[in-house]
Parts: C-alpha cells; sequence; structure tokens
C-alpha cells in the first residue's frame, strides 16, 4: 500500500480509543488485583480464538468448528517442547513452532477440504477434533502409554503480556486483511464463489491462506493456556466446547462490526464465570441455554448490531428533530 | 375478480409502489407492461401475498386477500408463475408438477390436468424422471409455466414468461397463453415483448416509477405514442 | 503462627464438575460427604480453633469437567476468596491442573476421588497436597495379583480404557503380571465412547482367559457385563472397575454379579466404626444404589482428620496445620490415620497402604466383601466365579 | 467367515439404529433448516422415559406409542414459538441458518440440564432380550435385532410417507424453496413445523431402541448427534435413504474397526467420512 | 492462429452430451453469436470456456496456449471474462465492491491508484453510476446483469462471454443494451454472445454459431442463418418473429 494515501486524521480517529483500552489493559497486573489478571487471561483466551475464528469464517461463510484443534494443537505443542521436566524451549519459541505447525495442518486440510460448503465444511472441521483426539489419545495411552504430560508452569502475570501481545497481533492481522483487497476477495468468496473465481479471485488460495493464519493464531493461545492449566491429555487438549465457543460467542456479539467477536466474547466468558461461580451453578446450563435463544429471538443482529440499530434510530430521532 | 385499490408497497423503508389500482375481469387477458425496476414484479408479489403492503387493499373474487398468507390466496384458485422460474430444483419433473397441484381441489384431478400439461409440453413428458435442477433455462420455464397450471387456476399471474426462450418456443408460449384463456383461465400477463403482449391482451396497464401511467384496451395502446418510444422502440 | 484467631468462619473451597460429563460423580462420590460433614460441624457449633468455635462454609464453584475452568476457579478461590482448604476436584486429569494451583497459592488441598501414581513424585514438590485415594501400582493391582496367583490363573485378558486411568492401570497390571509369569494373552484399548463390546467379548472367547480385567468405568462396564451375559462368556475370575465398587451395580445386575470383582474394598464388616459410618451414610448419599464401596471410608476419614488438625493447631495458620499433618496420627473411621509424607518429610502426602480398610472386592451376596490376602479380609476369595445365572 | 459374518451382521444392526437416529436430524435440517444440535438430547429423553416407564413395568417397546406423538407435539411447539420466530426474522436463509443452530445450542443446553437434575448424570441400564442368537458360526443379540427391525420398518414407512403423499412432497418442496412452496398452496410454518415434530418423534424412538441395547446417561445426546451428523453428511441432506445407507455404512465400518482396534474405530469412521466427502461432495445419496 | 479456437469439444451429463464434438474459433474484434434451443449446450459451453468444467474429450488454446485444464481464477487472469446465466452477484456488498472484485484481481490485478475512479468509470459505462452504494441483492435482474458485465469488463478481458444479458428487456432498453455490447466491441474487446432475443443477434453479431442438443448445427453470417432451413426448424420457428 502506498503510505501517502493514508488519511492520518481518519488513521488517528481509528486508532485512538483502541490505543487508550490496550493501555488500560496493559497495566492491568498493576492494579493489585490479583484475580483480575487470571480474570482478564480468560477474556483475552476467547477474544483472539473469537476474533480468528471470525477472521475466515465471518467473512466467508464457511462455519468452521476447527478451533479445538488448533488450540490443541498449540497445547500439545507446549506439552513437547515446554514439558514441566526435561529440555524445554523458550514460550516465544514454542509459540513460533506451534503457529507453523497449525498454519501447515490448516494449510493442507484446507487445500483438501475448502472445496466442501456449508455443512459439510462445518463437520469435516469437527471431524478434525474428533479425528485428532483419537488419534492422539490412541498413540499416548496404548502405543507410548502416556499417561498425561507437564507443562512447566508460568506465572500468571507472564501467561497475561503474552496472550495481550497475541490479541495485539490478532487485532492487526484483523485490520490488514479487512483493508486490503483479501478482504474484499475473501467477502466475494463468502457471497459466491463461482463469480468470484471467474472475476480473478484464486479462490482456493485465499481461503486456505486465511484459514491457515487463523489457524496459527488459534494455536498461540493453546501454547500459553497449556501453561497454566499444566497438565495435558488428548482430552484436556481436544476439548469440543473449544471450537462450539467461539462460534456462539461470535454470532452473540454480531459479526458484521469489527468489535462485536470481542465484546461477544467478553461477554459471553464473564457470564460463564458468573453463573459457574454463583450459587444457580446447578442451574448454569439452563439459565445458559435461555440466554442464548433469548439473544436469537430478540436480537438476531447479535449485541452489536442491536447496539447499532439504537445508535442509529437514536441519531434518526435527532435529525427528525432538528428538521421538524 | 381481482381488484387492487390503492396500493402502496415496498421492501423495508424503500417504497416502490405509490398508489397502484387495477382491476382484472374474469375471463380477460390484462397485460402489465413497464420497465426495468418499474415495480411489477414487486405488485404481484403484493398481491399473492409473498410480500406485505403499507396501505391499500386487494380483492380476489369479492374476497379481501391483503394480508392474508400466500398459501391461503393459493388455495382461493390464484396461481402466481414467479419471475425467475424458482422451481423446485432438488425435485423431479412430474414431481413439480405434481407440487403444482397441492391446493386441495387441484390434488385430486391432478392426473387428469398432468396429462392436459404434458400434451402442452411435450418436453416435460420425455423427461419426467430428469432432476430440475438439470434443465436448461428454457426447459425450466416450461416447467414452471406447467407448473402454475396444475392448480387449476381461476387468475393466473405469469411474470415474464418468455424470459430466456428460445424464439420458437415463445411463440409457443404465446400459443399456450391464449390457450389457457380459451379454457376459462383470466391472466394477468407481464411480459417485455411489448407488442406480441398486447396482440393477446384485452387490457393493458403501464406501470412506471412505481404508478400506474396508463391504463385501456390494448389497441389504444398500441397507438399510443408513448407505448411505441418507450416499449416498443419504434 | 500464635494461638487464636482473628477469623469468624471457615472457609472450604471446591471446585466440581456440579455440571458436565462427569457430574455423575457429585451424587455418589465425596461430594454428599463433605457437604453432610460440614452441616454436622457447623449443627455442633463448629470447629474449636485456638478455643473459639468458627463455623464452616464452603464455596463451591463450577467447572463443568472444564480444566481451564478448573483451575480459574481454584486461583479465584485463593487470590479471591482466601479459602483456608480446598477440595480436589473431581477426576484424576482435573487433580493434576488443580494441585499445582493450590501449591503456588500455599492452600492445602485435599485430594477427594482422583489419583494416579504419575501424582506420586510430584507430590515431593507439592508440601500443600494431600492425597487420598489407594492407586493402582501402589496396592491394588499387586494386591490381586497376588490372589489369582495363589489360586493358578495362567492368563490374562486386559481391555482398558485409553485414558490416564485405563493406560495406568494396564500397565501396572502387565508388569505385576510380568514378575508372576501370568502371560497377558491381549491388552486391548478402548475410547470412552465404546458402546459395543461384541467383538472384545468374541476375542476373549476364542483366546479363553483365566483372568479378564476391565480397567474402565461403569458407561463401559456394564454394556460389557451385559454383552458378557448375553454371550455367555464367563472367565474364572473377572475384575472389572473402577465403578464395580457402586451400589448400583447389584442393583443393576442382581444375582449376575456374584463373583465379581472390582477396585478398592470396605463393608460393614470391615470395623465397628466403619459399620456405623455404612448405616449413617446410606440415606446421606441417597439410598443403596449411590453407595461407594471404595471410596467414601477413606474420604469421611480424611474430614474426620481435617477437624481434629485443626482443633490441634488451635490456629487457621496454614504452615501450622501442614505440621500437624506431617507429624501426627489421630484416630479416625479407618482407626489409627496419618499421611506419608513424601519428598523426605517436606512434600504432599499419600494416606499408607496400614490406613486402608481394603483393596480388592468381590460381590458375594450382594456385598462387596474385602478379599484381600492379610486382616482387612472379611471374605474368602471365590475363585473360579459362578456361572452366569440363566435368563 | 465367522469374522465377516461378525462384522457384516453386526455392523447392520447397529447400522439400523443409528439410520433411525439420523433420519430425524436429517429432516430437521435438510428440511426444516435446523441444524438441531439438541436431537441427541431428545433421543436422550427418549431412552430415559423408556427406562421410567419399563422400571414400572411396562415392556420397553411399548413406550414408543406414547413418546412418539408427544414428543412430535414438544418439537411441533418447539418450531412454532422458537424457530418461526427466528426465521420470519432472518433476512435470508443463511442467517436463519446460523441463529437456529445458535438457538438449538440452547436448548441442548437446557433439555440436558433439565434430565441432569431430574436423574443425575449416573448411567442407567436394563436387560431387555439380553439373549444370543446364532447365525452360522457367529452369535448376535436378540434385542439388536428387535431394534433395528424396528428402525427399518419406520424409515421405510418414513419413505414411503415422503415421497408419495401430498404431505411429504410439500414438506420436500418446502426444503427447497420455502416461499414457493407457499406460493403453490403450501402453509410453510406448519410443514416445517411438521418437519421438526417429525424429527423429534424420531429422536425418541431412537432413544428407546438405544435404551433397549445399551446403557443410557443424560450426558450421552452429543455423542449420538455426532454420529447422526457424520451419517446424514455421508447420505446426503434430506435423504431418507441416504441415512439408510450412510448409517449401514458407519456400523459396518465401526463394527469391523471394533475387532481389530476399538480405540480407532470412531476414527474411522470420520476417516471413510472424508475420504466419501472429498470423492462425493453431495454426499452417496445427494445429487 | 485464431485467438480463441475449439477443438471436438465434448462433455458428458451422465448419458447426455451436452456438448459434442465442438469445433469453434474466435477472432480478435468479432461479435460472435451463440444461438440454439433451450437446452442446447450453450451455457455449457460457455462453462467449458471459461474453466468452470474441463472438456472431456476436445481442446481449447487461447492465443495458441491451451487452457483446458486451467482454473478459472486463471483463464480469467489471461483475459476470457465472462457473465452468468443465473445471475452470481456478490448480494450483501454494495455494486462498487461488485466492480472492484474485478478490478484488483483480474488480469491486471495489481493494486493501481486509481482505482475507484475505474470503478466509476465502469458503473457510468454500463449506467449503474447512480446506485454504486446500493447492496448488489436490491437491484433488479436486469440491473443485477449488468453488474456483472461491468465486472467481467474490470478483469480488463481480452473476449467476454455474455450470458443473456438481454433477456427481459423490452424493445427499448434492448435498444441500450445493444449501443452497450456495441460499446465493448468499440474497446476492442472480442465478445461471444448467448441471447435469444433475435433482434439484438441479428442487429449485432458479424458471425452467428447455432448449436443444437449439443452439436454445432450451423454457422455464418445473420443472413445465412435467418435463411438456413435447420434453424428455422429447430429454433426460429416458422413465421420469423
Ligand atoms: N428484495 C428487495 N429488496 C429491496 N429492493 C428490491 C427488492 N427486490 C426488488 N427491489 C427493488 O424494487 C424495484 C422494483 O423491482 P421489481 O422487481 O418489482 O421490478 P420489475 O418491474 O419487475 O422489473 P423487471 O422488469 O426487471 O422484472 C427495483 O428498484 C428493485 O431494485
Ligand atoms: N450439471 C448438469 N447435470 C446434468 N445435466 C445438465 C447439467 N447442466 C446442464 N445440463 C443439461 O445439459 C443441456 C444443456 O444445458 P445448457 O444450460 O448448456 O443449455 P442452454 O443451451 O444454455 O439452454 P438455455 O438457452 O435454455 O439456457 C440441458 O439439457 C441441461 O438439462
Ligand atoms: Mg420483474
Ligand atoms: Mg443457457
Amino acid at each position: 500500500m502506498n503510505l501517502s494515501n493514508i488519511n492520518w486524521k481518519q488513521l488517528s480517529k481509528t486508532f485512538a480509543a483502541p490505543l487508550v483500552i490496550l493501555l488500560a489493559l496493559a497495566l492491568m497486573p498493576f492494579y493489585g488485583w490479583e484475580y483480575g489478571v487470571s480474570l482478564f487471561s480468560h477474556f483475552l483466551i476467547y477474544i483472539i480464538l473469537t476474533v480468528s475464528w471470525v477472521m475466515f469464517s465471518g467473512a466467508t461463510g464457511y462455519i468452521s468448528l476447527a478451533t479445538a484443534a488448533f488450540y490443541g494443537i498449540g497445547i500439545y505443542s507446549a506439552a513437547l517442547l515446554h514439558p514441566a521436566t526435561g529440555f524445554s524451549l523458550p514460550l516465544i519459541a514454542v509459540i513460533i513452532v506451534s503457529a507453523a505447525a497449525s498454519f501447515l495442518v490448516a494449510f493442507i486440510v484446507g487445500a483438501i477440504t475448502l472445496r466442501l460448503k456449508g455443512i459439510y465444511f462445518a463437520m469435516f472441521t469437527f471431524g478434525l477434533v474428533l479425528l485428532l483426539f483419537q488419534v492422539i489419545n490412541y498413540v499416548e495411552t496404548s502405543i507410548l502409554g502416556q499417561r498425561g504430560r507437564f507443562v512447566a508452569l508460568e506465572s500468571n502475570e507472564t501467561i497475561y503480556y503474552y496472550l495481550l501481545g497475541i490479541f495485539v497481533v490478532t487485532m492487526i492481522v484483523t485490520f490488514f486483511i479487512k483493508n486490503t483487497k483479501y478482504g474484499l476477495a475473501l467477502r466475494s468468496i463468502g457471497e459466491n464463489e463461482d463469480a468470484a473465481a471467474h472475476s480473478g479471485v484464486n479462490v482456493t488460495m485465499v481461503k486456505v491462506l486465511i484459514f491457515a493464519v487463523s489457524a496459527a493464531l488459534m494455536s498461540t493461545v493453546g501454547v500459553v493456556m497449556a501453561t497454566k492449566t499444566i497438565y495435558v491429555d488428548a482430552s484436556t487438549a481436544f476439548n469440543p466446547m473449544m471450537s462450539f465457543s467461539p462460534a456462539l460467542m461470535a454470532i452473540f456479539g454480531g459479526m458484521a462490526n469489527l468489535y462485536g467477536p470481542a465484546v461477544g466474547a467478553v461477554i459471553f466468558s464473564y457470564v460463564q464465570e458468573i453463573l459457574q461461580t454463583g450459587n444457580l451453578n446447578n442451574y448454569y446450563m439452563l439459565i445458559f441455554g435461555s440466554i442464548l435463544i433469548a439473544t436469537i429471538l430478540y436480537m438476531p443482529q447479535g449485541l452489536m448490531g442491536l447496539i447499532q440499530n439504537l445508535w442509529n434510530r437514536l441519531k434518526g430521532a435527532k435529525r427528525a428533530l432538528t428538521r421538524g | 375478480m381481482l381488484k387492487v385499490d390503492k396500493l402502496s408497497a415496498g421492501y423495508g423503508n424503500i417504497q416502490i409502489l405509490w398508489d397502484v389500482s387495477l382491476q382484472v375481469n374474469k375471463g380477460e387477458i390484462v397485460a402489465l407492461i413497464g420497465g426495468n425496476g418499474a415495480g411489477k414484479s414487486t405488485l404481484v408479489r403484493s398481491i399473492t401475498g409473498l410480500l406485505g403492503a403499507y396501505s391499500g387493499n386487494i380483492e380476489f373474487l369479492d374476497k379481501k386477500i391483503s394480508g392474508l398468507e400466500p398459501y391461503k390466496i393459493a388455495e382461493l384458485g390464484l396461481s402466481h408463475i414467479p419471475e425467475g422460474r424458482r422451481i423446485f430444483t432438488e425435485m423431479s419433473v412430474r414431481e413439480n408438477l405434481e407440487m403444482g397441484a397441492y391446493p386441495k381441489n387441484s390434488w385430486k384431478n391432478r392426473k387428469k390436468t398432468l396429462s392436459s400439461v404434458y400434451e402442452m409440453f411435450p418436453r416435460l413428458k420425455e423427461r419426467e424422471r430428469q432432476l430440475a435442477r438439470t434443465f436448461s433455462g428454457g426447459e425450466q420455464q416450461m416447467l414452471a409455466m406447467g407448473r402454475g397450471l396444475m392448480s387449476l387456476p381461476k387468475l393466473c399471474i405469469i411474470d415474464e414468461p418468455s424470459n430466456g426462450l428460445a424464439p420458437k418456443v415463445v411463440m409457443e408460449i404465446f400459443e399456450i397463453i391464449k390457450n389457457m384463456r380459451a379454457q376459462g383461465i383470466t391472466i394477468l400477463l407481464i411480459e417485455q415483448n411489448v407488442k406480441q403482449t398486447l396482440e393477446i391482451s384485452d387490457r393493458a396497464y403501464v406501470l412506471e416509477n412505481g404508478r400506474i401511467v396508463m391504463e385501456g384496451d390494448c389497441a389504444t395502446c398500441l397507438a399510443s405514442a408513448h407505448i411505441k418510444k418507450a416499449y416498443l422502440g419504434l | 503462627g500464635g494461638g487464636g484467631t482473628t477469623a469468624t468462619e471457615i472457609l472450604i473451597g471446591a471446585s466440581r464438575d456440579i455440571t458436565g460429563p462427569q457430574a455423575g460423580f457429585q451424587t455418589y462420590g465425596f461430594a454428599p460427604l463433605y457437604k453432610a460433614w460440614i452441616e454436622e460441624v457447623n449443627a455442633a457449633g463448629g470447629i474449636d480453633v485456638g478455643g473459639k468455635k468458627l463455623p464452616v462454609r464452603l464455596i463451591e464453584y463450577d467447572d463443568a469437567s472444564d480444566t481451564a475452568a478448573c483451575v480459574r476457579n481454584i486461583e479465584k478461590l485463593c487470590t479471591q476468596d482466601h479459602v483456608n482448604f480446598l477440595f480436589g476436584p473431581t477426576g484424576t486429569a482435573m487433580l493434576f491442573a488443580a494441585a499445582p494451583i493450590a501449591n503456588k497459592n500455599k492452600t492445602i488441598l485435599l485430594c477427594g476421588e482422583g489419583g494416579a501414581t504419575t501424582l506420586e513424585p510430584q507430590l515431593a514438590n507439592m508440601p500443600y497436597v494431600f492425597a487420598v485415594l489407594n492407586y493402582s501400582n501402589h496396592y491394588q493391582i499387586p494386591v490381586f495379583c497376588d490372589l489369582i496367583e495363589a489360586k493358578g490363573a495362567k492368563t490374562v485378558y486386559i481391555c482398558f480404557m485409553n485414558d490416564l486411568h485405563g493406560a495406568e492401570y494396564n500397565l501396572t497390571m502387565q508388569s505385576e503380571c510380568g514378575l508372576r509369569g501370568i502371560t497377558v494373552v491381549q491388552a486391548k484399548s478402548i475410547p470412552i465412547n465404546i458402546t459395543d463390546f461384541d467383538p472384545i467379548v468374541n476375542e476373549a472367547k476364542d483366546l479363553n482367559p483365566d483372568v479378564f480385567c476391565m480397567f474402565a468405568y461403569p458407561d463401559q462396564n456394564i454394556p460389557f457385563m451385559f454383552t458378557a451375559m448375553a454371550l455367555n462368556f464367563n472367565p474364572k475370575c473377572l475384575l472389572i472397575g473402577p465403578g464395580c465398587n457402586f451400589g448400583f451395580f447389584p442393583l443393576t445386575f442382581g444375582a449376575a454379579l456374584e463373583g465379581v470383582c472390582g477396585e478398592g474394598a470396605w463393608n460393614a464388616k470391615s470395623s465397628a466404626a466403619a459399620a456405623a459410618f455404612a448405616a449413617k451414610v446410606e440415606p446421606l448419599v441417597g439410598g443403596a444404589g449411590s453407595m461407594d464401596w471404595w471410596g467414601a471410608d477413606v474420604y469421611q476419614a480424611t474430614l474426620e482428620y481435617l477437624k481434629q488438625a485443626i482443633e490441634k493447631a488451635g490456629t487457621l495458620d496454614t504452615e501450622a496445620i501442614l505440621e500437624v499433618y506431617r507429624t501426627t496420627h489421630f484416630v479416625t473411621l479407618l482407626g489409627d490415620t496419618y499421611w506419608d509424607i513424601q519428598g523426605n518429610g517436606v512434600g504432599g502426602g499419600l494416606l499408607p497402604k496400614e490406613c486402608y480398610l481394603g483393596q480388592i472386592g468381590q460381590w458375594q451376596n450382594g456385598v462387596f466383601e474385602v478379599v484381600d490376602n492379610d486382616a482387612n479380609n472379611t471374605a474368602p476369595f471365590i475363585y473360579p466365579k459362578p456361572a452366569w445365572p440363566v435368563q | 467367515m465367522a469374522l465377516f459374518l461378525n462384522i457384516f451382521i453386526g455392523g447392520l444392526l447397529i447400522g439400523g439404529i443409528y439410520s433411525l437416529v439420523s433420519m430425524g436430524l436429517s429432516l430437521q435440517y435438510g428440511v426444516a433448516r435446523v441444524f438441531n444440535i439438541a436431537h441427541g438430547e431428545f433421543m436422550m429423553f427418549g431412552a430415559f422415559v423408556t427406562y421410567w416407564l419399563q422400571s414400572l413395568g411396562v415392556n420397553p417397546l411399548i413406550p414408543t406409542i406414547v413418546i412418539a406423538p408427544l414428543f412430535f407435539v414438544v418439537g411441533f411447539i418447539l418450531y412454532r414459538t422458537v424457530f418461526t420466530g427466528i426465521r420470519v426474522r432472518s433476512p435470508n436463509p443463511g442467517v436463519f441458518e446460523s441463529n437456529g443452530m445458535l438457538a438449538a445450542f440452547g436448548l441442548y443446553f437446557i433439555v440436558q440440564n433439565i434430565a441432569v437434575l431430574i436423574w443425575g448424570s449416573t448411567p442407567y441400564a436394563f436387560a431387555y432380550l439380553n439373549t444370543s442368537f446364532g447365525i452360522g458360526p457367529s452369535d448376535f443379540r436378540v434385542n439388536r435385532l428387535v431394534a433395528a427391525a424396528f428402525a427399518v420398518g419406520i424409515g421405510l414407512i418414513f419413505y414411503l410417507f415422503l415421497t408419495s403423499t401430498r404431505s411429504g412432497k410439500a414438506i420436500r418442496a418446502a426444503a427447497q424453496d420455502s416461499a414457493t412452496a407457499g406460493l403453490m398452496g403450501v402453509d410453510i410454518n406448519f410443514v416445517l413445523a411438521l418437519c421438526f415434530g417429525f424429527g423429534a418423534a424420531m429422536a425418541g424412538i431412537a432413544g428407546t431402541l438405544i435404551c433397549i441395547c445399551y446403557p443410557i446417561s443424560t450426558t450421552m445426546g452429543l455423542q449420538y448427534t455426532v454420529i447422526a451428523t457424520v451419517i446424514i453428511t455421508l447420505g446426503g441432506l434430506g435423504s431418507i435413504p441416504g441415512s439408510f445407507i450412510g448409517g449401514l455404512i458407519i456400523g459396518i465400518v465401526y463394527t469391523a474397526v471394533n475387532y481389530w482396534q476399538p480405540g480407532l474405530a470412531v476414527a474411522a469412521c470420520y476417516v471413510i467420512f472424508i475420504i466419501l466427502l472429498l470423492v462425493r461432495p453431495k454426499g452417496i445419496m445427494g445429487r | 492462429m485464431h485467438l480463441l479456437e475449439g477443438k471436438g469439444v465434448t462433455i458428458h451429463f451422465g448419458g447426455l452430451a451436452a456438448v459434442s464434438d465442438v469445433d469453434f474459433y474466435l477472432d480478435k474484434g468479432e461479435v460472435v453469436g451463440l444461438i440454439g434451443p433451450n437446452g442446447a449446450g450453450k451455457t455449457t459451453l460457455f462453462n467449458l470456456v471459461s474453466g468452470a468444467l474441463k472438456p472431456n474429450p476436445g481442446e481449447i488454446l487461447f492465443k495458441g496456449k491451451k487452457i483446458n485444464r486451467m482454473p478459472a481464477y486463471k483463464i480469467c487472469r489471461m483475459g476470457i471474462a465472462r457473465t452468468f446465466q443465473t445471475v452470481k452477484i456478490f448480494g450483501n456488498m454494495p455494486v462498487v465492491d461488485n466492480v472492484k472484485i474485478g478490478l484488483l484481481f483480474g488480469a491486471h490485478g495489481k493494486i493501481k491508484k486509481d482505482t475507484n475512479a475505474e470503478v466509476k468509470n465502469l458503473l457510468e459505462f454500463v449506467g449503474l453510476d447512480d446506485v454504486a452504494n446500493t447492496p448488489a441483492r436490491d437491484l433488479t435482474l436486469a440491473h443485477q446483469k449488468r453488474i456483472e458485465v461491468a465486472r467481467a469488463l474490470a478483469t480488463q478481458p481480452e473476449i467476454l462471454l455474455l450470458d443473456e444479458i438481454m433477456a427481459g428487456l423490452n424493445p427499448t432498453e434492448l435498444v441500450e443494451a445493444m449501443e452497450l455490447v456495441k460499446k465493448i466491441q468499440k474497446k476492442g474487446v472480442t465478445v461471444v454472445m448467448i441471447e435469444h432475443v433475435m433482434k439484438a443477434i441479428m442487429g449485432i453479431c458479424d458471425r452467428i454459431t447455432v448449436l443444437d442438443y449439443g452439436k454445432k448445427i450451423a454457422e455464418g453470417t445473420p443472413q445465412e442463418i435467418t435463411t438456413n432451413k435447420k434453424v428455422i426448424e429447430v429454433y426460429l420457428g416458422e413465421s420469423d418473429a
């Protein structure tokens, strides 16, 4: 892109608020709220997963349920390269290796399967999670005789800053894709793949590349989280809920808006937190489910969609007032 | 038979139709002509209940039908052959036709109707078991027409039937439409082959920018300078 | 720490899978016992801490069987709620995630259900963690192998769940068999969602082993039993578990369960205290079907020990209480109860073998008899097991 | 030979039940356009109702007579109250599909939680016709045979219903283009709710059959939903014969791998699924 | 050497030979009409040329280079663009973005400074500049077809394949559309158009090819075609329209 084309005023407008938020987040560990660091790490995990999910699935409409697979690859990378005992790579190196591995897996999987549409693709990606789980579990327990692996523990602050860093990278990547021709290509693929191909878009390449990029981001979260949960086996690494949650959060937040997925992730994970640690935990799923259905029925555009509608109406009302 | 009174309709906030009134009498062929985007299809969609109207009143056989759901209107004997064919792509040709006979009254007679439709469109009989999706555009249009007839309608609204058809078939289609009338079916016809349409119709309405700008019998219309210039390319 | 305390209550935290796929344990595992115990303690005015009676309050969070949620819950309990003690989460994998966090936050963690030999070396570095349940290589499988060796068993077919537990029991069984010259004719791993046991039972019938070991959970053990019965596969000895120790097994299988063995064991005949406890606990857990004849006694003993340890320390200061745990024997339901401290006396603790009321059980006439070849024994080991009853 | 028989017939018997579970989902997704993640939960509920009734001494096949209409009504009402609303408010089918799936997720959480509150999450099982019959050198279980026969019967009836009755055709037409089906005189909301109801009823009956053959627990639903999804994708969405053939294939593959390495049985089903999907992206019966 | 040449191009759907052993060619600057009864295989032939389908057997050469195994996007970038009979637009994207895609990814897909200006030019060219920011799905069918034309032109093609862009136009609108095609030809783009509207075909085509049941049954100037007995029999009908 040509730098002279950039409208600096516009840019400062776009970035001022995010930078302030980022600064506030960066100072989090100094507020003296010990549990806050854990809680915000928890938010960041889901924000990163959801935003990376939307990066590919939101634009193309290909519902990927492979999130847990890439997250799990991250977790296993940490288990193998950053174990509690024996030779251990520095965390940043593990993150890079894991991102590369996920990128590769996603690239291959994408190249084979991204011609599948709709539910077929969703099922395939979900199958990938189960397949990785089954095979790794089989190899670990029946061939290697492994009984779980242990990852070196990192401090809560380290984990938090790593997540914050990944979050910034994810947002930059999202922003970049949205504002280049690849973002446009991705959307056109979501609208009509044939037409995109006949307009010169290398449909397969664009899809596969961005699928792989989002996968790489997802796996880095897995690496960091593994240093927190410490114990790793196949069933903890490949938890299907990790595939469902980001999709649900994105739809809850609203995908049309850049911040929708992030907002959805924060609210969803906070509601989960409140319900699980409150007195209603016996009814946690019941309440959770009811909120979900109510959301869909009464704000189908997601939360940000609702807010935007209200805002528009408010602005409309203002205009009407000045006119009248 | 069909009476549209001061109908206004549109999509969301975008109003397309403005106080449109029109009337179709029993046994007539009435033509509705107008340029691209004039709102012809929108008008038809409002009549058959696919689109809710902002205001106005629609009566069919002296019964108010505005606000009714499409299936109720279909049961009254109003058949809509939609623009763009809209056939059931994953069903066989025969099943598509049978679906046309869904309303209770016509379902009973579907075998008989089917053979008369096959007579009109031999190609459909030839390909009875083919999946409709794999039909060419023209074949699909024939199927849509045939399906529209299967309900033994009292009034048939046909939206651009000749669109995409080979000239020979277009002529056939006009023959079929004349045939339909001969069998006692009233027709509201939307067509871009303005000349031919006006030749087979009794009366015509001209819709421009969502408003009826002219109505009258076809001979008058054909003679009108405006029509000649705007629709006949003369 | 000095005597006396400014605290007004004793806080115990727990992250449990109240919902989630393994939530079943909530009804017949550790949970009903500690809830009943807390009620009982509070009814008596609380626990005496340096002359002041303090009530016990439980803060229980749900983790829905999700490790990450469990870790977060434990963190919240330690850093936000400042609990004095932690009860362990359900299941071994969760325990492994929870233990380092508890240890990091210097909070005493009493592990209820769950445990595996993998934890043992780690305990050396986790002074705040105390494991309760008996493990495979520790006591159970060696005891079982002694039993079958004595009866002259020569061949074993092992079927094991492909998770931490199954893998561990399989490895232990294989090595114990190796030591005794018993041949393992097959070691087959099964997935957690297996529904169809016909192939395994057919193969086992062909191999005709003396002993069949099924190291899996009730979800798998129950269909296995039905399949074995339907296809009439009746080895001389059948060991199934974990889970065979639960009261719903005799309810499900009735007379067909006669002679089937399972891990862990105690019953009303074990001691007078055990008899009294069994009678008291049955209604608490919700009837005979929810009785746990493996862990209930040790869970109870852990609680009884905790109360006495606090009273002895006379303070809620963790280090002081830890010192009591390291050095003191108390009398509980199990009799003389103490901890085997790992890491040369500075690590976490395990309950030593001497404290348990039994290792291997066998269903005989609806009672989970302790058949260990020692003083714990409550009935002779039946070998071969009787044929399946005709249906 | 014995091995072959074991695998083939054993696989067919399991496959029959799988097919029935899948047919319901195929209807709900293929026609009513709701990818009902809670499908397995309905099945689980059916299984528990059966368990409860049999514990009162009722023959476990009898409950189907109650469960089918009951579940149908529940499914029908659910569609009318929840999904019709979502459908009407969705700007296009894609949005309806994703929002519908999300609502189904909600349903999944709710139904499962209710079941857990009632029955806890311990496994339940009972023996019904737990004896074997021999074919050649192999033994098979009578309860599986009964269940598979039941599944085949219901599948057949339903297939005939869809292909040769007026309502059946309306259901299929609505699946493809609901607006146009409306023009043909089909009451769309009614027909879609009908489908969802049928799907729920089939799930309920499948629950009964599962309950006869396998132990049940309140958390077993998702596992069956996943298998069913694999099967309907294999078979082609909305295709009843597809679900059937898909079910049998998965049954046989599953049984065969189970003989060799049970730990890889599900993985093998996925591999088959992947290969077939790549060769025939629309499924076996998809055209 | 012809600009585009097909030799023995064939494709079967099940038992049906939709296109069967068809030879064709295209020279630079021509406007060629492709006509034939419904289901004759015209659209299928477009699909073969544009890479949506692969001929079997048969080969297609563009400037002497074999393209019949290439993916669609490459063929597009080489300079063959098309429109679709059943419109395939990016419905939820504004009209400008629809066209921009072609510009950014087509034959000269490098980002240029004046992308926006060029899109504007193209929209003016096809007469859609007043709805530039409307979501494409809100336009009428005829306008959507024009989006497709603009998008195809944006890829800077040497050959443009137009599939029934004039269907559903009234005679007056038809004249405008014919003007548009002539303008495209003037830009130096070679055009092939499928059309059932004889007035348009006869009015602007230099040469006409007729397909029936997948086979080429006639080829020639408009005069030759209108008088060809076979064509009248299978396609035009007895009385000339
Ligand atoms: N779903 C829709 N949402 C918003 N606007 C629409 C929609 N469908 C049509 N329109 C707009 O309504 C206007 C009238 O469209 P309509 O289809 O009724 O025209 P028409 O007269 O049938 O034209 P044609 O001859 O092309 O069929 C057009 O401006 C079109 O852009
Ligand atoms: N994917 C397919 N599978 C099976 N048959 C097909 C397929 N695509 C096209 N056909 C058949 O091939 C024949 C040629 O179709 P094509 O669309 O090329 O016709 P066309 O000449 O463009 O007709 P029209 O003028 O009506 O658009 C038709 O009979 C059609 O039914
Ligand atoms: Mg129209
Ligand atoms: Mg065509």
